[in-house]
């Protein structure tokens, strides 16, 4: 199969739905002939114009609002939003807003829009440029969130959001963007809530979000030298959220440890472990560990970043202790 | 573009239309506010009383697939904009037959039938989303305009401007319409407002407009003319509407002499009624007798409270509703 | 000892620091003469004159922005905001600005400011008017959160809160300024981290925040009658969190229930529970249970709105089943 | 309130100081971005070279206690306001000498000693904080004068709005310094921004002033003016100070033909360099020669590049300091 990189998959996702539906249009801050400074939206408007393709100044809370007020009347935006940090400036618009209309009024009016943002640490891009903000959106209902972990799920998840009747965010890792990986020439499309194995094991479960499926993989290949069987999950959705893939792994394990780029205080890793610990109880021979991002703003300094961030090593070795039966509190 | 245009109001049924709307905006709200005083209403609510000639005026220039968006102080919009009594007060009550089956309650009462998008708890909330719907319009070509309903309090909020300038640069079919009734909460707006609105409007070069609000014929000329205008995409414009609210902020705001004097209230009331004044007018051309108007009013008011004791006795949504609605299918 | 609202707990508490240090203002809209909506602030005006109790208009942005840069040269505001729903229009100055200055700068710049605000359902104010978001502040590394559950608290925090040198956010549950609370006439702070065991037991710990607490107070005198025996613990300020306490708690009873207002997905409970879990592991009789609020937006009709939030009658059947050994799921 | 003035501008001394305040900036950026193409710098940087008038014009009509807030475009500020090349390499190399410990780095440098309160990443965002630190100021009656610089682009966040109101209403000894490069990162300014820039704030009756950003006298004599103006209690006032970036939008922003010409960065380099057309005049006015102005050149390049190199040699943080700071004690 041809491999196709992350920042290739979202554009070609977008053109695809574009193509296929004439109420997709795409807003926000250079993202006509600049592309996007990341260029992943190169050459759309091209193809689309900037009709479709539109340009705006640099006003977050107004162009999320604009996208909601289309998306009730017939529209299918897609908010780009440059940095995942800047989510701060649209919570209103995104969770007050978007989130709630179709509960508030009955299910008469729907908000069907895509935010498209990114997340990830060690660009030496400093606290405001560098956050995993994907737990603050999960918090509230009426949202979905996607988190892709390759180009594959870049793209299926994409397809899936655009089509979707609700506001989904999804955070495309900035560190991924140039990463390749197999994509299917033809039409595909992956449906939210359900998780993908990516490696299977037996001896301790690994779920990761977005880049930490890798930073996972990485972990089982190392431990796999030592005789250590990890299964690797990516739920690529987290909300909704397959609990039921995760639990069947981790009952069949009896270990996991929950690996996502956010901090790690009230974040992601809380809410899956905690769901783990609730409903696979008995079958767990350790406590289910987290590793989430440190609870620091993100450092510049590239000596200090790189601490920050889970890495395969340090997966590697909490899963060792894990399966050795060692806790790493006196629990 | 699809050929679009609300009737020219010229006529007496036209201008008894709008009488009557105004007397329904009136009667909705004297009869919510008696259900807040005796209990029976959840919550609480803002009144729109002697602000009726802004959203008739304003809605009576706009089609029916033209949209608006709302307020917390939005039943007047509702009202105006098309919506039932019976449906809002169910609404009010959190019964299952109000438009949001008792989800939204007055703050967030919607009626899509209609192109109400829906009030909005949040002050200036819905600025973006008017604009966005004016965006839609636009790609779409349908040939909609949208009004934007918001208060004086409202320019405060950076999102305006925000919008404005979109507005401005992507030329939408959308009216900004600012119901100065001179208070923000408990405060005088020109102790919250800096400067001049319309100017803010008119430095992203957005033409501007200030029009007496209790009038509901200069209020409707005005915005008809605008309405054609952003129809043929010379759009957005902005209209202060100079008005007052007659109860407190909200139902429970009743001892305000700290912030806003007892004769000023008055004078407004016994001057510058928008119903009273327009009924006057009515009887002094000789497009309607007093007694018509009287009838007009007799009917509105027994359609009210036809409404509420149907609404009274409608049943809650159940319980199972709870979870419903989160997402769209 | 006199008992005192919550109320004017927190109003006194302001007044004292105000007469204590000079820098301390006060901002928000409807502050002054009307003394917010919720007459919290009552007489502070004429106290300090309209240069120190400052009304804004509606602004909420601009004037959050405005306390950091207050608090960045020397003064000590509180930001009043009037409904804790809109702290999604006041995220980036609250958590890109305020929360990251003094790490950024290298410990050089600090913002000693107290964000005061509100949650709490059930009042029937819907969905933008209802809602219980400390979970996403605690989640914001730079950010302290205190969640007082009586006006002993109230007071105490709020106290501390105005002399920390960090940005805080207070919680006050709305539905609780006019519960009363033997209020001490001396002066006294309540340090933040520091849990308060509410009640004494031995068969399971329940931990509630803010007026979860006297949710778990209640649910406690329920099973007392049918002799279970609950211990209800008060962690105070969320972040930092009493770790110790609660963890101690829970390897004495063996069994805990997390209670708290906010919505239940990625939220306060999982922190608590998965942090119970890892930590208390080994002396768990079941799994740690947490009750949150429904992943609802707040619903206006009453019909609706009470069924989505913790009631003693819930967390007493919860944790009848877990001293029971029966699992709510099957674990 | 403290007295305080800057000094009156008007000798040679002063202006020498400007003229090798602005060849500071330069000769700052020119070793940045060398750092950034030889892969020596982490992350990317916005190069303020080609509005160095712009700060040098402004800083120098404060005092080291009058405060600034900077952008992402903020090392011109820093080094105008008084900081050293040392702790600012080091702080853009993320090395334990740098002004916030390497913690911060380009886009968050800060040097409170000299009053600024730092770059911010967030556009627009410290328009908030430089608001509250003129409240500050009035509130506790030091005297100082804020000023806050952002970018044209910035203008179209709705936060500007909101403080420049409260700013009005309170009277706040604050000025707004919008630097009119022409772009906001790849766009033309005219292309987002509708309506007229100064109008904005003029609508908030904030006196609004439009100056030749290349010209650091005449920035330099505006802003005295306005800051004397605003230390007794006249402001806020809002600058439009036309300028031009000569990179491109951040350092890898190497190809931007598409959206702007090299004809017209040829034409502003040539024609309208602050220093060189600065230069100029001081030699036809006969206050320097161009001896002393190669000199100070020389010495400034000179100490550019020792800083750099101290700057490459000196330590990283140790990995101990990643969790300090979090909270303030
Ligand atoms: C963002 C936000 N801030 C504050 C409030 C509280 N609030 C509700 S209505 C109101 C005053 C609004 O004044 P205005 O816009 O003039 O409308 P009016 O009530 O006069 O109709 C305020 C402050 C809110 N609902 N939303
Ligand atoms: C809130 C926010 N939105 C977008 C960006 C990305 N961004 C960084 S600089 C910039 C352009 C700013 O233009 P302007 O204010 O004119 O400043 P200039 O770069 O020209 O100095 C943009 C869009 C950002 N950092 N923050
Ligand atoms: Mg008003
Ligand atoms: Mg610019």
């Amino acid at each position: 199969m041809r491999e196709i990189t992350l920042s290739k998959a979202v554009n070609e996702a977008i053109a695809e739905e574009m193509r296929r539906d004439e109420t997709v249009f795409l807003l926000g801050e250079d993202v006509a002939e600049a592309g996007t400074p990341f260029k992943v939206l190169s050459g759309l408007v091209e193809e689309f114009g900037t009709g479709r393709i539109i340009d705006t100044p640099i006003s977050e809370p107004g162009f999320m609002g604009m996208a909601v007020g289309a998306a009730m009347t017939g529209s299918r935006p897609i908010v780009d939003l440059m940095f995942g940090d800047f989510i701060f400036l649209i919570m209103d618009q995104l969770c007050n807003q978007a989130a709630k209309t179709h509960y508030m009024s009955g299910g008469k009016l729907s908000v069907p829009l895509v935010l498209r943002t990114n997340m990830g640490a060690t660009r030496r891009s400093a606290a405001q440029h560098s956050q995993s903000l994907h737990a603050l959106v999960a918090h509230i209902p009426g949202l979905k969130v996607a988190m892709p972990s390759s180009a594959y799920e870049a793209k299926g998840l994409m397809k899936t959001a655009i089509r979707d009747n609700n506001p989904v965010v999804i955070f495309e890792d900035k560190l991924m963007y140039q990463d390749k990986a197999p994509v299917p020439e033809e039409e595909y499309l992956i449906p939210f809530g359900v998780a993908n194995v990516k490696r299977e094991g037996s001896d301790i479960t690994l779920i990761g979000t977005s880049s930490m499926v890798q930073v996972a993989e990485k972990a089982a290949e190392i431990l796999a030298k030592e005789g250590i069987s990890a299964e690797v999950i990516d739920p690529r959705t987290i909300v909704p959220l397959d609990e039921a893939a995760l639990i069947e792994s981790v009952r069949k394990t009896s270990r996991a440890i929950v690996i996502d780029e956010g901090h790690q205080s009230y974040g992601v890793t809380g809410e899956i472990a905690s769901r783990l610990n609730e409903k696979a109880f008995y079958h767990l021979d350790a406590p289910v560990l987290r590793m989430g991002a440190m609870d620091v703003p993100v450092p510049f300094s590239p000596a200090l970043e790189d601490l920050t961030v889970p890495t395969p090593e340090g997966v590697a070795a909490a899963a060792r202790k894990l399966c050795a039966g060692e806790m790493i509190h006196a629990a | 573009m699809a050929a679009k245009a609300a009737k020219p109001k010229t006529n007496s049924e036209d201008y008894l239309r709008m009488y009557r709307q105004m007397v329904r905006i009136r009667a909705f709200e004297d009869n919510a506010n008696q259900l807040y005083l005796s209990a029976k209403m959840p919550g609480l609510t803002h009144m729109y009383s002697g602000q009726e000639a802004v959203a008739v005026g304003i809605c009576e220039a706009l089609t029916a697939s033209d949209k608006i968006t709302s307020t917390h102080r939005g039943h007047g919009h509702c009202v105006a904009k098309g919506a039932e009594f019976r449906e809002m007060f169910c609404e009010l009550l959190g019964k299952e037959e109000g438009y949001c089956r008792g989800k939204g309650g007055s703050m967030h009462i919607a009626d899509q039938s209609n192109g109400n998008l829906g009030a909005n708890a949040i002050v200036g909330g819905s600025m973006g989303i008017a604009t966005g719907a004016a965006l839609t319009a636009k790609l779409q070509k349908t040939g909609d305009v949208t009004v934007c309903f918001f208060g004086d309090g409202a320019t405060a909020q950076g999102l305006w401007y925000e919008v404005m300038n979109m507005a401005a640069l992507m030329q939408l079919p959308v009216i900004y319409a600012c119901e100065n009734n001179g208070y923000s909460e408990y405060t005088k707006t020109a102790e919250i407002a800096a400067g001049s609105l319309p100017a803010r409007a008119e430095a992203f070069g957005i033409e501007s407009f200030t029009v007496d609000g209790q009038d509901v014929l200069a209020v409707n000329d005005l915005t008809q003319k605008l309405v054609a205008r952003a129809r043929k995409g010379e759009g957005p414009f902005f209209i202060e509407l100079m008005t007052y609210r007659y109860h407190g902020h909200h139902v429970g705001d009743i001892n305000r002499e700290y912030y806003r004097a007892k004769d000023e209230e008055a004078q407004w009331k016994t001057e510058r009624d928008p119903i009273v004044n327009f009924g006057k007018w009515l009887e002094s051309e000789g497009l309607a007798s007093s007694d018509e108007l009287k009838s007009v009013q007799d009917e509105v008011h027994a359609d009210a409270e036809a409404a509420v004791k149907y609404a009274l006795e409608a049943k809650y949504p159940d319980g199972s509703e709870v979870d419903m609605h989160v997402y769209a299918a």
